[in-house]
């Protein structure tokens, strides 16, 4: 048979939101929700047992009032590259029954929840808190099972969970692509969900190699920044802001270190 | 009643007194069955684990337990493979609190796991790149090669022995023993290591990880001389509790000592090497990232308070005690160095699961506390009731301590 | 052969050998894990032919079009409609949660009769023909008794043919009792109709405008159509840095839009008004105004003398005289400084917008307030302009024949209103529904003898839940056409379920705040779930079943028959497009833009003046500032009480889903417990630290609540979010936190009736 | 031999023993048995206990290929018994006629009833199945309830797409001869997951001869190595 895959395109997908035009007003958590079939509890208080793929995080300048200031900072998986074959993402390196891995063809972190037997080393390596376990089983209330997705498979307690940048989209619009005789797929084509919903389009989703897609341009502003760059897990999610505050407040700087 | 299964020469409880001490610890050991129950029928809920704390108090005890647990695979080693003939008169014992601590930390994953009836996949799809794929091989091979080692002590029964055909096992096994030492040596030198490994990889905490030595941390090499440091101290903290219940000495002083002074000199190597890593890490590893490593140790009750005492308390005070004649020759001081070294082992698991994890690494995240909640205690304190069953049933049915008839003429 | 030990043994390990050489434990071991992957009990989403459906979405009145993905019979997920004009693509978080209020529990499946005590939520089910005709004998019984003016109804939306259905209902039946639920919009309408002469919401043209200043409005929490105008926020922050706009938020609270806005002007609660004077005052005072409009197309900025030789000062005076930097700053707490600094910026800035409306809007207000900003917008021409506002415009459609009333219709509906709307005290409003319950219980018993509610929750969101409680208590006779288990329909003794909007056909009107007018159409996408039907049909079968007069009102057929009719040649459009837009109107300009007696816009409202007064009252004609002052004194009542309103919490009529819960931050709930924000040196004062539990006390009620402390609040202010405390619904929402309205109580607004409520009096007990 | 007799034997031993050193006797015990084998005790030490060794064997063997399968499949018959091959014949356009791509690459796997519809929208035959169909299913209007042989588990992500039209693979490859079948073959599935058989195989053994034998993971995996397509989780899961 003929090799397949040396005729497979690969793309490294990757996100970039804009913190200025984000308004922290939960959409893209919602859209994720909605669209992974992510379960909901009575109680969701408790935000350490609350299962958010996509979850917009609250950063404050630390001022007294009235020069506080606040950032809303969505927070997907990251993806991380890591830094090669030796060092990828900390949660690949980590997963025993290689329940999660590097998808070779998008780049996307990926999670088998099947395969997955809860150890939970990898939710330990992971530095961003994107990764969340499940401590029920999940439950709908009679009759809300009829809006499950039937694209993503809803998970049994367990196992880890985490944001696929909406993978199935990936498929189905490779699917479609296939069946009109393509192998590539446009920009458009493939989005996740939650860039898809939010209002403020602060959410820019697309493949970062790809000088064609708006994520290529953006993530090369002089406002582009990642969460915790210094660690070397070097995501695929990327930030925009032109506040110091902002792009400085995300990472860890010793107090000699001067400002950028 | 049951005096035929008894050892010969020696003298045990009767069988009424035996049969209330093991009802007791019944007690306790249906708790954490009860518990255990829980965990598998209404998920891990059940806890206090969260998403901040997909590890906790098992794993802290996982990490624990093997540590003490090396005090099997060590004694092995200096009995069969170094030739320190005296430790022969406490080798049984070790091994069989080396069985008990493995099986206890084999079972405690067991509960710990989301999916226990998928634990297989570690095996059958394992990803070599995990220090936990490491570790659970080698644990789960040496646990082999601790039943295999522990099975000779069983066909010495007096009663089994007198099958000729076991008889005759039990002797092949005695002469393939430093043969199965030098496996197990092997085998636990290297998952003590990969224990270490298992923070010291995570290179997205900047707590645990640690730089290193090819592909492994420098907490992979801490952590196996920590083990092996307070594995014999551990032995003799059980041997000295089996001794005030039985009310008998069972192994001569000088064994004692010259255990004690092997795992002094341990510690204190240890200690030092752990004092070199502290400096390194907090002067080079965590401010290449941006951290001050004083911020670490920000919040309470993860204070600089743990540093201390992991080191110095638990780790300087028992290691000057077990090293200097006078100290480890003082049979209260001896223990209290043993408690000391072992409780600093747990301590410094403790600190390299829990707080590694409750210190936060995105700058705008909070800082999350833990504290294991009742079934968490009752299931990790479920191998401290069945041990100490199986420690009364070998120390009552099979010859564990060779000088016990010497010390206790009838 | 006896069994014996050793043959046991023997045959065990044979058995041993033998099991394990075969398949059993090997395919054994492989099938409990894939059982484990494969649980019954977690569900497998049903696999079928993938569709789309395009709609509406009515959930708030932000109008966004969505498109349903449907797997099968099923809907899976409902997205923003793309190239819509009002939201393209985009959607909020409770349109994103809609298919949990399809799906979820708390629909009511069927006609309900009560069967325990009021509230008790002992229900029994009825068939369709049951629950109707028990409806339609209580009303023919009241008609004949000459009590058709007993009768109300309260409606939730505040256009559309089914919320007119219920209105011309009532005329036909005879009860001028027709109420529409309260919005900010009352208080823009009524501002518009005096100053503008066209009484129409306020269309803001948020995408040009180059400066905006939010006199509290939560523009991202979901104020006016909150997609677009998210959707503008972006706009203002992608231009580029020359031509970015400057956004101030003036809040007494650091609020999201507080947070994402350029500059934060904290002011003391409800002196709102006093800083647009202020502003104005600075804006006048330095000459900044836009003169050509001014001049030739405003009436009052000037004094003025009348056809009677009386003389009257105008706007320009007024500020000039009151409103003084250092006075407003005495009130708003705002440094003069600031205040002339704001003003300068807001006037010399190309396309400046005030907008008006706190929080998401939702709320009536002080008529100054809202005339005060407008006055502002007038200062600096921004009216009918580019980047300005205007009068929101409508899409016409057919006009309905009058209704032809008989005796009793009309001896009934001539009756004087429960509100009190419309009459002299009253003059200018349509409804007053914040004053109804307080009408309801002063009057004597059986003022209302039977009230219809149509997709509106007042049980829960009217102000001073206690005295709505009592109001209802005196109704002898609920229904509801509610389509979920919502407060009042518990508190109702007949409910006739409503269709979910993914289930009906439906008209929405031009969302809130839009300046091109939109006519869209709300589809079944999916057939019912449930025995319900659609309230225009049933209010059409009622009225049919009356007979007389009251039928002849309604000629058609059914709800479907009438909207098509109504829409006229609209229909295909809608049918095929699910929408007609306006795209080219624009508004009028300056010379005819005004409908006012002086056919100018009115800074000095004629219409305001009290006939027959003997003294000329210039104040109340014109946009003044007057403390709005909540119930209690400040000695016992020390601190103030203003609600925080967020878009990831719906505080309207639809109760919030499980989604949107989940999606809310952990400073807002702990458990059902609610945290309110306190300033940490208020906080200290009273020796209180976060988390603690604290008392929290108005002259309404008492409530206990968490503390969490926040620098983004004023000190001795307290914020509490607004859209918990919910009794009705399910476990994902009922009694969670405490209802915000519950707290505060009714402030009228002395010119206009309306409620001008921002807030309460407060006091805190540690506990 | 009863269980005095063996405590008798046993201690008569020890005593033997007793004597002398253990490594002696252990060393005796080693050389003992070859020189002295009597019948009777070849009987007793060896051919008896192998016979009981044997019959649990056996018996446990029996117990595992056999019987345990049976155990562990349900059958289900499927609601109308449908010829493949009658069908392939009748129809222009071969298998693609019910089995075809729709346009967002949807594969219509299993068609729907209205497919079967659209040529018995009433009777066109005598067949007593096809009227089943039509009075059962197409009248009233509901969906034929088939059990699905080649139905994967809910996280398994398969395009057609992808393996017919890009990788122009058969039918056969993974299905077998399906459409040259004249029944439909009985349903099984397994207690314990509920898959169907045909996910594991016929075969309990989880042998394969044909390449559709068996469509577990290894299979796709094996296959997708074969032909140089990926193996990366992401491929076929969701």
């Amino acid at each position: 048979m003929k090799d397949i895959h040396s005729e497979q395109k690969t793309y490294k997908f990757g996100m970039v939101i804009d913190l200025d035009k984000c308004t922290g007003c939960g959409a893209c958590m919602v859209a994720c929700m909605a669209e992974n079939n992510v379960s909901f509890r009575a109680d969701e208080t408790d935000k350490l047992r609350s299962i958010t793929w996509m979850r917009v995080y609250k950063m404050t300048n630390g001022l007294p009032f009235p020069d506080t200031e606040v950032c809303y900072i969505p927070r997907p998986c990251m993806h991380c590259e890591g830094s090669g074959h030796h060092r990828p993402a900390p949660c690949i390196a980590v997963c025993p029954a290689t329940a999660t891995d590097r998808d070779h063809e998008t780049g996307i972190v990926s999670q088998i929840y099947t395969r997955c037997f809860g150890c939970r080393y990898c939710m330990a390596a992971c530095p961003y808190h994107a990764r969340y376990f499940n401590w029920w089983d999940p439950k709908w209330p009679k009759g809300m099972e009829k809006y499950l997705n039937p694209d993503v498979s809803p998970r049994m307690r367990g196992v880890v969970e985490k944001c696929s940048f909406c993978y199935h989209r990936f498929q189905r619009a490779k699917n479609k692509a296939y069946a009109e005789g393509r192998r590539e797929i446009r920009e458009d084509e493939y989005q996740t969900a939650c860039a898809q919903a939010c209002p403020a389009g602060a959410i820019t989703f697309g493949d970062l190699n790809n000088p064609q897609h708006a994520v290529y341009k953006l993530k090369n502003s002089p406002n582009a920044f990642r969460i915790l760059e210094k660690l070397g897990t070097n995501p695929k999610v990327y930030y925009l802001s032109t506040k110091e505050w902002v792009r400085r407040g995300v990472d860890h700087y010793l107090e000699e270190e001067a400002q950028d | 009643m049951d005096s035929a299964l008894i050892p010969e020469g020696v003298k045990r409880c009767s069988f009424k007194k035996f049969a209330i001490w093991i009802g007791v610890l019944t007690i306790p050991t249906l708790w954490g069955i009860y518990a255990a129950l829980l965990c598998w029928g209404k998920a891990l809920n059940q806890t206090n684990l969260n998403d901040n704390f997909p590890f906790g108090f098992w794993i802290v005890a996982d990490l624990g337990v093997i540590a003490l647990g090396a005090g099997a695979f060590f004694t092995g080693f200096l009995r069969y493979i170094l030739k320190i003939e005296e430790l022969k008169n406490i080798v049984n014992f070790a091994v069989v609190i080396g069985v008990i601590c493995y099986a206890s930390a084999l079972g405690i994953l067991g509960i710990d796991v989301g999916q226990p009836l998928r634990g297989w996949f570690i095996f059958w799809h394992a990803n070599v790149h995990s220090m936990l794929t490491e570790v659970a091989f080698c644990i789960t091979c040496y646990f082999m090669v601790l039943c295999i080692e522990y099975v000779p002590l069983v066909l010495e029964n007096r009663r089994i022995d007198a099958y000729r055909f076991f008889h005759f096992l039990s002797h092949r096994f005695h002469q393939a023993m430093p043969a199965i030492a030098a496996i197990g040596v092997f085998l636990s030198f290297f998952h003590q290591g990969s224990l270490g490994g298992v923070p010291g990889v995570l290179y997205g905490r900047p707590f645990a990880y640690r730089s290193g030595f090819l592909v492994w941390p420098w907490t992979f090499f801490l952590f196996i001389l920590s083990a092996i440091a307070c594995g014999p101290c551990f032995t003799l903290l059980i041997t000295w509790i089996t001794e005030k219940i039985t009310r008998k000495q069972l192994v001569k002083k000088s064994v004692k000592e010259t255990l004690a002074k092997i795992a002094g000199w341990l510690l204190a190597s240890y200690i030092v090497l752990k004092i070199i890593d502290t400096i390194y890490w907090a002067s080079s590893t965590a401010p290449r990232v941006g951290i001050n490593f004083k911020s670490f140790y920000a919040n309470q009750p993860y204070g600089i308070w743990v540093l201390i005492t992991e080191v110095g308390i638990l780790g300087i005070i028992p290691a000057i005690i077990l090293i200097t004649k006078q100290g480890r020759s003082n049979s209260a001081l001896l223990i209290l160095a043993s408690f000391l070294n072992c409780a600093g082992i747990f301590m410094n698991r403790w600190i390299m699961t829990v707080q590694t994890l409750a210190v936060p690494v995105m700058p705008f995240d909070k800082f999350a506390s833990y504290h294991p909640n009742w079934q968490e205690w009752a299931t990790t304190l479920l191998p401290v009731w069945i041990g100490a069953m199986v420690i009364s049933l070998s120390y009552r049915y099979l010859p564990i301590f060779p000088q016990e008839r010497e010390l206790n003429p009838a | 052969m006896k069994l014996d030990r050793r043959t046991f043994v023997q045959f065990s390990l044979g058995s041993a050998a033998g099991i394990t050489l075969s398949p059993l434990p090997w395919k054994l071991t492989d099938d409990i894990a894939i059982w484990t992957q494969n649980w019954s009990w977690v569900p497998v989403p049903e696999r079928g032919e993938v569709s789309s459906v395009n709609s509406v979405c009515n959930l708030c009145p932000g109008g966004c079009g969505i498109t349903v993905r449907k797997v099968g019979d099923r809907c899976t997920k409902i997205e923003g409609r793309h190239g819509y004009p009002v939201n393209n693509g985009s959607i909020c978080i409770l349109g994103e949660s809609g298919l949990q209020l399809l799906y979820g529990p708390w629909r009511i499946p069927s006609p309900l009769r009560r069967a325990g005590k009021r509230g008790e939520g002992i229900w029994e089910k009825i068939s369709w023909e049951d629950a109707i005709t028990q409806v339609v004998q209580k009303l023919r019984a009241l008609r004949q008794k000459g009590e058709s003016h007993k009768v109300a109804c309260i409606s939730g939306p505040n256009s559309g043919t089914v919320s007119q259905l219920f209105a011309r209902f009532l005329k036909a039946y005879g009860s001028p009792n027709f109420v529409q639920m309260a919005s900010g919009r009352d208080t823009e309408e009524l501002a518009m109709g005096l100053m503008h002469g066209t009484a129409s919401p306020v269309a803001y043209d948020l995408e040009h405008a180059s400066f905006i200043l939010s006199f509290g409005s939560g523009l991202i929490e979901g104020w006016g159509s909150p997609v677009r105008v998210i959707k503008a926020h972006s706009i203002w922050r992608t231009r580029n840095l020359k031509e970015r706009a400057t956004v101030v938020q003036i809040e007494p609270r650091l609020s999201r839009t507080a947070a994402k806005a350029d500059n934060w002007y904290p002011v003391r609660p409800g002196t709102e008004a006093a800083l647009a004077l202020g502003l104005a005052h600075v804006i006048v005072k330095e000459s900044l105004y836009e003169h050509r409009f001014i001049d030739n197309y405003t009436f009052g900025f000037e004094d003025w003398t009348d056809s009677s030789g009386g003389n009257h000062i105008g706007f320009k005076r007024l500020v000039l005289t009151k409103y003084a930097p250092e006075a407003v700053s005495q009130v708003t707490g705002l440094p003069p400084r600031k205040i002339i600094d704001l003003a300068r910026k807001f006037a010399k800035a190309k396309r400046p917008l005030a907008t008006w409306g706190r929080g998401k809007g939702s709320r009536q207000g002080s008529l100054y307030e809202c005339m005060a900003v407008h006055a502002l917008n007038a200062l600096v021409g921004n009216i009918n302009r580019e980047g300005g506002i205007c009068p929101q415009p409508e899409v016409s459609t057919r006009t309905w024949p009058e209704v032809e009333q008989d005796e009793i219709a009309r001896s009934g509906f001539g009756m004087p209103r429960l509100d009190g709307a419309g009459t002299d005290r009253y003059l200018h409003v349509k409804y007053l529904p914040e004053r109804l319950p307080q009408a309801i219980n002063e009057q004597q018993a059986g003022a209302v003898q039977a009230l219809l509610v149509h997709e509106a929750n007042p049980y829960y969101t009217m102000l001073d839940s206690t005295a709505v409680a009592e109001a209802f208590e005196r109704i002898p006779f609920v229904v509801s056409f509610s389509t979920y288990l919502d407060e009042t329909a518990q508190h109702a003794d007949i409910i006739l379920p409503n269709h979910h909007c993914l289930e009906r056909w439906e008209d929405f009107h031009t969302p809130i705040g839009l300046q091109k007018p939109i006519l869209a159409l709300l589809r079944p996408v999916v057939p019912p779930q449930f025995d319900t039907r659609h309230a225009g049909d049933v209010i059409i079968n009622i009225a049919k079943r009356l007979g007389g007069s009251v039928a002849k009102a309604f000629p058609w057929k059914d709800y479907e028959t009438l909207l098509k009719w109504t829409m006229g040649d609209k229909w295909n459009t809608l049918e095929k497009r699910g929408f007609v837009q306006e795209a080219n109107y624009k508004p009028p300009a300056w010379e005819e833009a005004f409908k006012t007696s002086s056919g100018k816009f009115e800074f000095y409202v004629k219409a305001l003046e009290r006939q027959g007064a003997s003294q000329p009252q210039d104040i109340r004609c014109l946009p003044h500032y007057k403390t709005v002052e909540p119930e209690g004194d400040h000695a016992n009542y020390p601190l103030t009480l203003i609600p925080a309103e967020s878009i990831r919490l719906a505080n309207g009529a639809i109760g919030n889903p499980p989604f949107c819960t989940k999606a809310l931050p952990d400073t807002v709930l702990k458990g059902n417990d609610l945290f309110v924000e306190i300033n940490p040196k208020t906080a200290s004062n009273y020796g209180l630290s976060e988390g603690d539990s604290i008392i929290l006390e108005t002259p309404k009620a008492r409530a206990k609540v968490l503390v969490h402390l926040f620098e983004g609040i004023m000190p001795e202010v307290i914020a509490i979010p607004s859209g918990l405390g919910h009794t009705a619904y399910d476990e994902f929402l009922a009694h969670k936190g405490v209802n915000a309205n519950k707290l505060m109580g009714v402030v009228e607004d002395p010119v206009s009736g309306l409620s001008a409520t921002w807030g309460a009096r407060a006091r805190i007990i540690k506990v | 031999m009863s269980a005095t007799e063996e405590k008798e034997q046993a201690v008569s031993g020890q005593a033997e023993q007793g004597k002398e050193g253990g490594e002696q006797a252990a060393g005796r015990a080693e050389i003992k048995p070859t020189s002295t084998l009597s019948r009777a005790k070849l009987l007793k030490f060896l051919v008896l206990p192998l016979l009981v060794f044997g019959a649990g064997f056996v018996v446990n063997l029996f117990i595992g290929w056999v019987i345990f399968p049976r155990l562990l499949y349900s059958e289900k018959d499927q609601p109308i018994d449908f010829s493949h091959k009658i069908h392939v014949e009748a129809v222009e356009e071969g298998c693609e006629s019910c089995h075809f791509f729709g346009e967002d690459g949807t594969f219509s796997g299993v068609p729907g009833a209205e497919k079967c519809a659209e040529c018995h929208e009433e009777r066109i035959g005598i067949h007593p199945e096809e009227a089943k169909l039509v009075e059962e299913y197409i009248l009233p209007g509901k969906e034929i309830p088939w059990h699905i042989y080649a139905r994967q588990p809910n996280c398994v992500y398969f395009s057609h797409a992808a393996h017919i039209k890009m990788a122009k693979l058969e039918c056969v490859t993974c299905h077998g001869p399906v459409g040259e079948s004249i029944h439909v073959k009985r349903y099984q599935q397994n207690r314990i997951t509920g898959y169907s058989r045909d996910i594991w195989g016929w075969r309990i053994s989880g042998i394969k001869t044909n390449s559709w034998d068996r469509m577990k993971m290894d299979d796709c995996a094996d296959c997708h190595k074969k032909s140089g397509a990926r193996n990366d989780c992401f491929v076929c899961h969701k």
